[in-house]
């Protein structure tokens, strides 16, 4: 740690504990999950930048949605998306959450999936290599660092747009609106 | 005592790929095991009628993604019987190769996911690092870490670099090296014996009845191994043997894996020696744009990491297929023999049993 | 081969068996299906490897497909019957699509047809759970039938959905 | 001076136990044959736990929380690190042994209102898991109290320092082992890693805890390391003492500081030794924890109580 990282902590520790901290909460929402095992194992390590899978939504920060989204998963995105703390921040992984990738035209796959939930980054690609992930993460620094990581706050602020969207697709959702 | 619903998965640490079970426990004990998939619900198949013979292969591969080749080369079988066409000699070899590679990388991923679920988080560590090694190995002679596109109908899409051979050698060597470490921690461990042992027990009619294949039948003693009975590539070209086990349980089941494993780097090396030094590895194929495949129909099967994988495939003479179905060792596994072995065991065994079992869920799904 | 295609002939009336390579085809009326399932697994065929169905919207006509294999008899030795593949075909009505179940006979074939009621709107009569499998969302028309176009849906569907700025 | 030490002791202890925590996840990690993270994680971890937003589940979620943190400090006071103890002139053992139920009875009120299956499965675990434990423990305890014929603990070390740890002593060899044996189970790490697991229950009773209260959950962790750990190396390995090296300054604050410093450099190394115990092991059923725990180490701390008995 050198000087300027130190003034940073004590000028505001919350932001750096969120860089350096950033749990992923462990769903394996596509194909995108096998290159998560590599990149947290002994070849790539990601334990070193302080990511590591947790168990539950509510002790993590950071949601990797790693590949398609079926629909009968996005309903489980979106609940486990709300279950986790604020701030909590969103990186789409690999080209299907994008705009549908490879499955444009499949029935059952949400294409664009930051019309459901909002999204902090993209890792562009099918397959990412895992140091991909890494970037990602880097660049998720630079975004807190510059307050720009700030999905969870547009989800509060336009909620009922997104949650228009979600009906859209459900019809009607079995659990009450997060925010009113 | 009372009964709680439990939802493993798809959110779960011990859920490898998205899937759910949804479990009525009673204390510790499961009373009733739903599986519950689709979450990796694609229609691939429905896909496939859009788009022609060979822009397919993107899509096969992308069907499972722990083991992608073995798709794709029931994809290469199907076309080929359907077209008639004749894999040239060194194509076979190399298929065979290529698909044991992906036998052990698959397996040390299954590896990793079992001992994670026994919370042996060194093996696992261990065997996901050798696991990238093979990965490598297909990297450079792919271009591509995991969708790597290699078989296409007619044989491979290009020959061995140079010097290749070598490092296949190396790289089995180097992995092999270790494996007295992994019996002495892992295999030969009492722990794993007594978490393994007489847990999610498969007996012979029942496997026989649910339709078990692949390591889990072999694991009740049935030598039933496609690569044997009918086989493809280049499998009769070479000595090897069918390892099994007797008890069926998830201890018989990883210890045949680990056979199953070492006879495949044993395989690999004997094929290097047999394969033809020189010659072509794909026989020509029309061009993809204007390629029409006479009517008719096929069902071809091979031997994946985890049973037995079948396609059936239908042509209309058309340059798309007109119905391609998979027959996937998982399906069965994930949606019967899981159900079923589950009752009246511990929670936690969930991860253990479904992972021995080799439930990979884009698998099901499809 | 032959043999197992003569046993058949003599046994079931409306058969037509074309055999190619180790692949025997029985063509089967749809009453016959139950029993000649039956009869196969009596005589070793005891793996159901796949049901599968075709649409044949020019006929009008769902074909349904069982394809069975052996297992071993010997855990040791291979013989000619575990190369086979039977592939048993049967048509039924496209706007009528109701057909029962083989869950009695082999019992791995309760997903195959909980997914094909699902993706071809096929009933099995007597099964004891045709509950949903893999779709969350409901469609017109089963998303497997031919005349389901994917592509229209998608773009029907999903691409109204306005973007959140 | 009193005061200062009620001060510093859980202080200590707060700090050993998440540098423990930050310890065994690097050399886990060295184990894995990976870097691992920077040996300051956890308290990265949590700061950024404090700063997050928390959802609670009511006011028992909070106060059971509260409760077993407490439970856990209260265990501290009454332990001697070095030669420092705040509260040596109370109850001793006997204190400890009842306030350090506090811990899994708080965290189970706290899991209880939370209603999450995993929750009431791993908090059950837990509960079994204390049960099996809490017998060898006291037996080991009466052992000892038996051997040294008091109940507090600073007696037993200053005894120690005289004449020679117990665990060398061959009639506490027997309840040492036992001990050592029932450690990973206090520390609740592998094979004894039944309370948390993560690939079972979605990490137990954990599983509904966010933002600050997961936090004091990790710092109630890291004392819980602290109180087995300490407790092992007051009653076993001497406490402070070091083969009477610095004997001539015990009474000095100089002495004072080397007594804590060699008491934390041995509990280090007892960490360390559990590490590559569970680095080795897959965990174990709950039953199988259970069978194990009541046969051998209840076996040898049996043994061990009659030797004493027999031989005072």
């Amino acid at each position: 740690m050198d000087r300027n990282q130190l003034k940073k902590w004590f000028k505001s520790p919350a932001k750096m504990g969120h860089k350096y901290s950033l749990h992923a909460i462990y769903f394996c929402t596509g194909c995108g999950i096998i290159e998560v095992p590599p990149s947290i194992t002994a070849r790539w390590d990601a334990e070193r930048f302080g990511v590591i899978p947790v168990a539950t939504p509510r002790q993590a920060n950071l949601f990797l949605i790693t590949g398609y989204v079926s629909t009968k998963t996005l309903k489980a995105i979106i609940r486990t998306y709300e279950q986790m703390p604020e701030p909590k921040f969103t990186v789409g992984f690999g080209s299907c959450p994008i705009n549908g990738g490879m499955y444009w035209d499949s029935y059952n796959t949400i294409k664009k999936l930051d019309k459901y939930i909002p999204i902090d980054g993209w890792i562009a690609g099918c397959m990412p290599r895992p140091e991909a992930i890494f970037v990602a993460v880097t660049h998720l620094w630079t975004l807190i660092d510059k307050d720009m990581a700030n999905g969870y706050k547009k989800y509060r602020e336009k909620y009922k747009y997104y949650r228009a969207n979600q009906e859209k697709i459900f019809g009607t959702l079995d659990w009450p609106p997060l925010f009113s | 005592m009372r009964e709680l619903e439990l939802y493993f998965g798809p959110q779960h640490l011990g859920m490898v790929g998205n899937f759910s079970i949804t479990l009525n426990v009673e204390g510790d004990r499961i009373k009733k095991a739903d599986a519950n998939p689709g979450y990796l619900h694609r229609g691939f198949e429905k896909l496939m009628e859009c788009r022609t013979w060979m822009q397919n292969f993107p899509l096969v591969c992308r069907i499972n993604v722990v083991e992608p080749d073995h798709i794709e080369l029931i994809y290469s079988m199907g076309v080929e019987k359907l077209a008639g066409i004749e894999v040239p000699e060194r194509g076979k070899f190399i298929r065979s190769i290529y698909c044991e590679l992906a036998r052990v990388a698959s397996h040390l991923f299954g590896l990793w996911a079992y001992a994670n679920m026994l919370g042996f988080d060194t093996v696992a560590q261990w065997a996901m690092y050798h696991r990238d090694l093979i990965l490598d190995l297909f990297e450079e002679l792919t271009g591509a870490r995991v969708y790597h596109i290699y078989i296409r109908p007619g044989g491979v899409r290009r020959d061995f670099p140079q010097g290749f051979e070598d490092k296949i050698i190396n790289t089995l060597h180097s992995i092999g090296g270790k494996v007295p470490d992994y019996n002495a921690t892992f295999f030969e461990n009492r722990l794993f014996e007594k978490r393994a042992k007489g847990v999610g027990t498969l007996t012979r009619e029942n496997a026989v009845k649910w339709g078990a294949v692949g390591h889990a039948m072999r694991a009740t003693g049935m030598e039933y191994d496609i690569r044997k009975i009918e086989p493809y590539a280049a499998y009769d070209q070479v000595e090897w043997k069918v390892h099994t086990r007797n008890d069926g349980d998830a201890y018989s089941r990883l210890l045949a894996i680990r056979d199953e494993m070492i006879e495949s780097v044993h395989m690999i090396f004997n094929l290097i020696d047999n394969m033809p030094k020189k010659g072509k590895v794909f026989a020509k194929t029309p061009n993809p744009f204007q390629w029409k495949i006479p009517a008719g129909e096929a069902y071809v099967r091979c031997e994946s990491s985890r049973g037995e994988l079948g396609l059936y495939i239908v042509s209309d003479g058309g340059d798309k297929p007109y119905r391609v179905h998979f027959r996937t060792p998982s399906y069965s596994h994930g949606l019967t023999i899981l159900e079923k072995v589950l009752v009246g065991e511990s929670i936690a065994d969930v991860g253990n049993i479904m992972i021995s079992l080799y439930v990979v869920a884009p698998e099901i799904d499809r | 081969m032959e043999e197992l295609k003569n046993n058949i002939k003599s046994s079931f009336d409306k058969v037509k068996i074309t055999i190619t390579d180790n692949i025997m085809i029985i063509n089967i009326d749809k009453n016959g299906i139950v029993t000649i399932l039956s009869f196969l697994k009596n005589i070793g065929y005891k793996h159901l490897a796949l049901i599968s169905c075709v649409d044949l919207i020019k006929d009008n006509k769902l074909e349904i497909i069982y394809i069975v294999s052996a297992y071993m008899d010997n855990d040791h030795e291979f013989k000619e019957k575990e190369k086979r593949n039977i592939i048993i075909k049967t048509r039924i009505p496209r706007d009528k699509p109701n057909f029962m179940t083989v869950m009695d006979i082999f019992e791995n074939a309760e997903p195959y047809e909980r997914e094909l009621h699902e993706l071809f709107g096929i009933y099995f009569q007597g099964h004891p759970r045709l509950t949903p499998l893999f779709l969350e969302l409901e469609y017109e028309v089963p998303p497997f039938r031919k005349d389901f176009d994917t592509r229209k849906f998608v773009k029907d569907f999903y691409e109204d959905i306005p973007a959140v700025e | 001076m009193n005061i200062i030490e009620i001060i510093l002791s859980p202080l200590i202890a707060l700090f050993t136990g998440i540098f423990f925590l930050g310890l065994a996840r690097k050399i886990m990690a060295r184990i894995h044959w990976r870097y691992g993270p920077p040996i300051y994680q956890p308290i990265i971890d949590i700061i950024r736990l404090f700063s997050q937003k928390a959802m609670s589940h009511g006011f028992i979620f909070e106060m059971g929380l509260i409760l077993s943190l407490a439970g856990s400090i209260l265990v501290i006071l009454f332990l001697p690190i070095g030669t420092m103890c705040p509260l040596s002139t109370g109850g001793g053992l006997l204190v400890i042994l009842y306030v350090m139920l506090l811990g899994p009875l708080g965290i189970a009120l706290s899991g209880g209102e939370a209603a999450n299956p995993n929750t009431s499965i791993g908090i059950s675990r837990k509960f079994i898991l204390a049960l099996c434990y809490e017998v060898p423990l006291l037996l080991i305890l009466l052992t000892v109290m038996t051997h040294y014929n008091t109940i507090s603990i600073i007696k037993i070390v200053e005894r120690q320092s005289i004449n020679g740890w117990s665990f060398g002593s061959l009639p506490l060899l027997l309840s040492g082992i036992s001990y050592v044996l029932i450690l990973p189970a206090i520390l609740g790490i592998r094979p004894f890693e039944v309370v948390g697991a993560a690939q079972e229950i979605s990490s137990g009773p954990q599983a509904e805890y966010g933002g600050k209260y997961l936090a004091f959950n990790t710092i109630e962790h890291g004392l819980n390391e602290f109180i087995g750990i300490a407790l092992f190396v007051n009653l076993f390995l001497g406490g402070g003492d070091l083969f009477g090296v610095f004997s001539r300054i015990t009474n000095t604050v100089f002495g004072n500081i080397v007594g804590i410093i060699v008491f934390l450099l041995k509990m280090i190394i007892v960490f360390v030794m559990g590490l590559f115990i569970n680095a080795v092991f897959p965990r174990f059923r709950i039953e199988q924890a259970i069978k194990y725990l009541w046969i051998w180490p209840t076996l040898l701390a049996f043994i061990g109580l009659i030797i004493v008995i027999i031989v005072n």
